[in-house]
């Protein structure tokens, strides 16, 4: 195994810079270093303006999305030795406004989880004196991939019509929507079906299906969504044959 | 929201459209496209097939398969113009091409159907 | 739940390259999927012409059959029927995804929804190659 | 690099979006509906330590179980450093608070009829862990954070650093926070304060902790003059992955992993602990209790046979023997981790494990309601200390523990909240001394050397040399002196970020005098604590002494920033103190 692996890294300093650029660092190869390794290597040891988030180190936070070598990944689920030889090149998550080196703007996609209420939903909450809401293996098994999802945003960084259309509320905030709507204790769908269905919600979604193929969690928010355009659809055409139904 | 929108109507045609070119073009265009006219195979002769259209529920066949894959192609080729040219700030444009395409050919399936 | 607001720092934003669909072989193969979008229209109108044909008698028929044998036609429909086979098959193997189907809270494998879509297609296709060979 | 600075006000200012601050978040804005809410924290709220705990939520609700086993349970465990009133009221409440959880959506695992499934726990003698599949933590966070969504009463300050407590009349009436997207410092004045900013792990080198758990909270505490209780207690678990100290769950043991030293020998015969057998055999070998288990591989070190990795002595834990098809059904989630994050494949490889540092016990001196002993100041989650967990913690007692003081604290400090006046005048004049304080400390760009990872990875050496598993009064006193020498070198910090725009150089620097200070009170409280507690082992004073340290350590900054410690009583209300005896 070589002793070094070159890291080309995008820096970008809103003080100073009109437009990103890369930077290369040489940093050493090892076999149980992942590519967020290597970037604190380098803020550690080379250069501590190097801005980047992260904090598990153990893939359950979702800080640490970054694209390498044009894929987003976890870096520090992504070993270095998989690029070697050869060059790595680190970039912030594409699709959202770069703050700083690989730091990303990611406060649309709050708002946007938000906006998919993402709470369980009661018309008559039960008091807690009668315990628990009873929920059988198998319902909790129909909801649980979505409820999976870390927030890393890889999905967002994946998905071209995100890219395209920052409106589009996109695949984690959609899938976890579902994963309320699919909880068998929640009875909010009908309020969810009314921010979801429209063009910016799961209509935007032509099915590329690159957000299931990046999400490291599997969570496939690519069926989420198809799932929820069926539910949509029906509920549409109850509407129509059954106006009285009545919200 | 108050009012919903429409695309549901319009992904439901697109769905059961896309399902029917699925599952029947791919032999139609074999036989009426390739085979046939390359002679690979003898394919009905004029006669024929002016009985086998008129059978009702040929007909019935050929207005489902003349017009739902129609809307199947306006809604997906509505999209790929969106996001592939990225000029959806021209959807009117888009939307009266593709779904205006798509009635057109169903007008035009419904009077053939009906009057062959 | 109320943000509060702050200075805003310059973002860099990146815009899409209007050739997007290039850079990645799975994206092209999405854009790939969506074009034959036009090979299905592009047959329906076909089969809307040769209906049109068959309507105004056998000599117009003929020589619409005369333009089917056309070099260019054949490869049209070639390429068509080439789209038309992606379109199969992608959209079979995506039905799994878009209906979640649960047999006793159980989620059905995704084989069994897309092993009976292939059936399908098979047996629909052995019809009208039966009906149409037939004679 | 030029600050700028704004300012906001609240009623109740909440420091730490993790599972506690969001409980007490949500808490106060239940039962206040009309009080002003604010939460800072320095990652997204979903980020928060939280999200990593896997095993479970302990509250008992079997019929064959009782609130006094889970309390017995829970003092024994801490060796009897535990208030016992706390206690009682933590295992009362956390059944309760579980099922709050449940009916916002947290996505327990369940028994076939649809009820709660619990499962057994080290130390727990009766199965009363609450679990949402190996990501326990993970689903409690994310269920709080979804929920606390819908108050509209609750502001969000994400990412955005507190640097300081505003202390005015003596009591604590907001914090100057900095916002990293812009480098601008905001000044937050509120009615009462509550700091849930989780624990302190980095201050060592080997941590199951996250990065972000630098003890800022203790710090802040420490320096507006709250006293710090039993820094001296943290607890390591035997088995983290060394480098990245990612955590190798006791279920690898229980299944029939074996721990061997350097030449292939199950080692843990030679430490009274039984005698190997080729299947797990519990209570004995490496299946005893954690403490001992991390105590006996710092003996192997000092015996030469541990291994040499590059990180540091190692031990191997061997899985081979069970095969790949038990590592596939028994234990997926342990041969994901290693071969995701660490490249090692347990079916093949032996895994490199070591002692690493993963809990705090001490923390930020409350009562039961999460008040310190400043006005206006309330803590709770793993940077307080109630305490309940005395000198050592229980497995799955943490997370129920945030969610039962969480909501407390929530509810006391929102009504303490609701009787305060506005804030002080002078709050505005401390802004500006601190934004002074900050551009004379970090910014200017010359004349200074220092890095702050060296003076990190020393800090970080001292401890576990001299603070580690085993202390003893001469390494102690040395990581004491080494230490002063550290906190002198701090203002010599050169950044080389002089940027204002996510500037997380600064934050670095922030995290490490934090560090800096926490570390300082528990050499200082351990030095003092001249007997053998839990988690506080002394090799000059091997055993336990109820007559003279039947008591909470305390640690007070001194003028000179030194700490000085005394010491409080321990509230025992039915459990008197008695023999702590495993595995009966
Ligand atoms: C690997 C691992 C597994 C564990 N498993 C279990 C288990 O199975 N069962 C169990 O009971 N316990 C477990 N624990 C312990 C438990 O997870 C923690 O004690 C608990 O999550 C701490 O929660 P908290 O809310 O106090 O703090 P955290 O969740 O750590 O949150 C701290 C918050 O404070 C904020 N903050 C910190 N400093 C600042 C600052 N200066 N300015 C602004 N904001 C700041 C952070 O942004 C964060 O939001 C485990 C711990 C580890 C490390
Ligand atoms: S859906 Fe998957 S990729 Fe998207 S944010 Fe969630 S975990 Fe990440
Ligand atoms: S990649 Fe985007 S288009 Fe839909 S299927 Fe996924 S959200
Ligand atoms: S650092 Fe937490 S997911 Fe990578």
């Amino acid at each position: 195994m070589a002793e070094t692996i070159t890291l080309e890294v995008q820096r970008y300093n809103p003080e100073k810079d009109t437009e990103p650029g890369l930077q290369t660092y040489e940093v050493p190869l090892k076999k149980e270093w992942v590519v967020l390794d290597a970037l604190n290597y380098v803020k550690d040891k080379v250069d501590g303006s190097l801005s980047f988030r992260w904090s598990c180190r153990m893939g359950i936070c979702g800080s640490c999305g970054m694209m390498v070598n044009g894929e987003p990944k976890l870096t520090c689920a992504t070993f270095l030795t998989d690029y070697a030889p050869g060059t790595v090149r680190v970039e912030p998550l594409k699709h959202f406004p770069v703050l700083r080196d690989l730091v990303v703007d990611i406060t649309d996609f709050l708002a946007k989880l938000s906006r998919a209420k993402p709470w369980l939903i009661r018309k008559q909450e039960k008091p807690l004196a009668e315990g628990e809401y009873l929920q059988t293996p198998e319902q909790l098994d129909a909801f649980k991939q979505f409820s999976m999802c870390i927030n890393c945003l890889l999905c967002y960084a994946a998905c071209p019509v995100y890219g395209l259309d920052p409106l589009f509320s996109g695949p984690a905030a959609i899938a976890l929507a579902q994963r309320y709507n699919m909880d068998s204790r929640d009875q909010g769908a009908a309020q969810r079906l009314d921010i979801l269905s429209h063009s910016d919600g799961i209509w935007g979604c032509t099915f590329v299906g690159e957000c299931t193929e990046v999400c490291p969690k599997h969570v496939d928010p690519a069926g989420a969504i198809q799932q929820y355009k069926l539910t949509a659809t029906t509920e549409w055409f109850k509407s129509m044959l059954m106006p009285w139904r009545g919200e | 929201m108050g009012k919903r929108s429409n695309e549901p109507f319009l992904w439901m045609l697109f769905s059961v459209g896309g399902t029917i070119a699925a599952l029947l073009l791919p032999v139609h265009v074999f036989l009426f496209g390739l085979a046939f006219p390359l002679g690979w195979l003898d394919g009905p002769g004029y006669e024929a097939l002016l009985a086998l259209a008129r059978h009702p529920l040929t007909r019935v066949y050929l207005l489902v398969f003349c017009t739902l894959p129609l809307f199947h192609y306006a809604h997906r080729f509505r999209y790929t113009l969106y996001d592939g040219l990225q000029i959806k700030h021209l959807n009117e444009l888009i939307n009266t091409f593709c779904y205006g395409g798509a009635i057109v050919g169903t007008a035009f399936a419904v009077y053939l159907t009906w009057s062959i | 739940m109320a943000i509060p607001t702050y200075y805003p720092p310059r973002a860099y934003r990146t815009r899409v390259s209007t050739y997007w669909w290039l850079r990645s072989w799975p994206y092209l193969r999405f854009i790939l999927r969506e074009l034959s979008s036009i090979s299905v229209a592009w047959f329906v109108l076909v089969t809307l012409l040769q209906l049109g044909a068959l309507h105004r008698g056998p000599a117009e028929y003929a020589r619409f059959g005369e333009w089917l044998r056309s070099p260019l036609m054949i490869a049209g429909n070639a390429v068509a029927l080439f789209f038309l086979l992606f379109h199969a098959i992608t959209w079979f193997n995506l039905a799994p995804k878009a209906m979640a189907v649960r047999i006793r809270g159980k989620r059905v494998p995704p084989l069994f929804i897309t092993v009976p879509n292939y059936i399908a297609w098979l047996a629909a296709s052995l019809f009208v190659a039966f009906v149409l060979l037939r004679g | 690099m030029e600050l700028m600075l704004d300012i906001s006000s609240h009623d109740l200012l909440i420091i730490g979006g993790g599972g506690a601050g969001l409980r007490a978040a949500i808490a106060a804005s239940e039962v206040f509906p009309n009080l002003n809410i604010g939460i800072v924290s320095k990652v997204y709220p979903m980020r928060s330590h939280t999200v990593s705990a896997e095993g479970g939520a302990a509250g008992a609700i079997r019929s064959d179980d009782s609130l006094d086993e889970h309390a017995y349970d829970t003092i024994s465990g801490g060796d009897w450093l535990c208030d016992q009133d706390a206690v009682e009221a933590f295992v009362k409440e956390a059944p309760e608070e579980l099922l709050r959880l449940e009916h916002w959506g947290c996505p327990w695992n369940r028994e076939p009829d649809g009820h709660i499934a619990v499962r057994p726990f080290g130390g727990m003698k009766k199965m009363r862990t609450w679990f949402a599949a190996d990501k326990t933590g993970f689903h409690m966070l994310h269920t709080l954070f979804q929920t606390c969504l819908k108050h509209s009463a609750i502001t969000r300050y994400d990412e955005y650093f507190a640097t300081k407590l505003l202390v005015e009349e003596g009591r604590v009436q907001g914090c100057i926070a900095l916002e990293l997207m812009s480098g601008k410092l905001q000044a937050i004045t509120a009615k009462a304060v509550i700091l849930t900013t989780g624990g302190c792990g980095r201050v060592f080198r080997f941590t199951t902790n996250a990065s972000i758990k630098t003890g800022d909270g203790m710090s802040l505490a420490y320096r507006a003059g709250a006293p710090l209780k039993d820094m001296e207690f943290i607890q390591y678990h035997p088995t983290g992955l060394p480098f990245t100290g990612i955590l190798i769950t006791e279920a690898v043991r229980s299944e029939g992993g074996y721990l061997l030293n350097k030449d292939g020998y199950r080692y843990l015969q030679d430490y009274n602990l039984g005698t190997p057998q080729p299947k797990p055999v519990l209570r004995s070998m490496e299946l005893g209790p954690r403490d001992r288990l991390s105590q006996a591989f710092v003996k192997e070190v000092e015996k030469g046979r541990a291994v040499e990795g590059p990180y540091g002595p190692v031990v191997h834990l061997d899985l081979r023997h069970l095969g790949e098809r038990i590592i596939n059904t028994k234990l997926p989630f342990v041969r994901e981790l290693c071969l995701k994050y660490e490249n090692i494949d347990p079916v093949t490889e032996l895994v490199p494990v070591r002692p690493v540092a993963h809990y705090m016990m001490g923390g930020v001196d409350t009562d039961i309601n999460g008040a310190t002993p400043l006005a206006g100041l309330y803590a709770a989650g793993e940077v307080a200390c109630v305490s309940i967990n005395g000198a050592n913690r229980l497995g799955s007692n943490s997370l129920p523990e945030l969610l039962v003081f969480g909501a407390r604290a929530g509810v006391h400090a929102g009504r303490f909240a609701l009787e305060q006046k506005s804030p002080g005048r002078h709050l505005l004049t401390q802004a500006l001394d601190e934004e002074a304080l900050i551009r004379r400390q970090f910014l200017p760009k010359t004349g200074r050397r220092e890095r702050i990872s060296a003076i990190r990875e020393q800090m970080q050496k001292i401890m576990e040399d001299g603070a580690g598993i085993y202390r003893s009064g001469a390494s102690l006193t040395e990581a004491a002196g080494k230490l002063r020498e550290l906190q002198e070198r701090f203002p010599n910090i050169a950044l080389d970020d002089q940027s204002q725009a996510f500037n997380t150089e600064l934050i670095s620097a922030f995290e490490l005098s934090s560090m800096l200070d926490v570390a300082e009170t528990m050499v200082h409280c351990a030095l003092n604590r001249c007997e053998s507690r839990g988690a506080h082992q002394r090799t000059d004073f091997p055993a336990r002494n109820d007559e003279k340290f039947l008591a909470h350590s305390l640690a007070t900054r001194k003028a000179d920033g030194t700490p000085q410690v005394s010491y409080s009583p321990v509230t025992i209300t039915r459990w008197p103190p008695a023999e702590r005896v495993y595995g009966k």
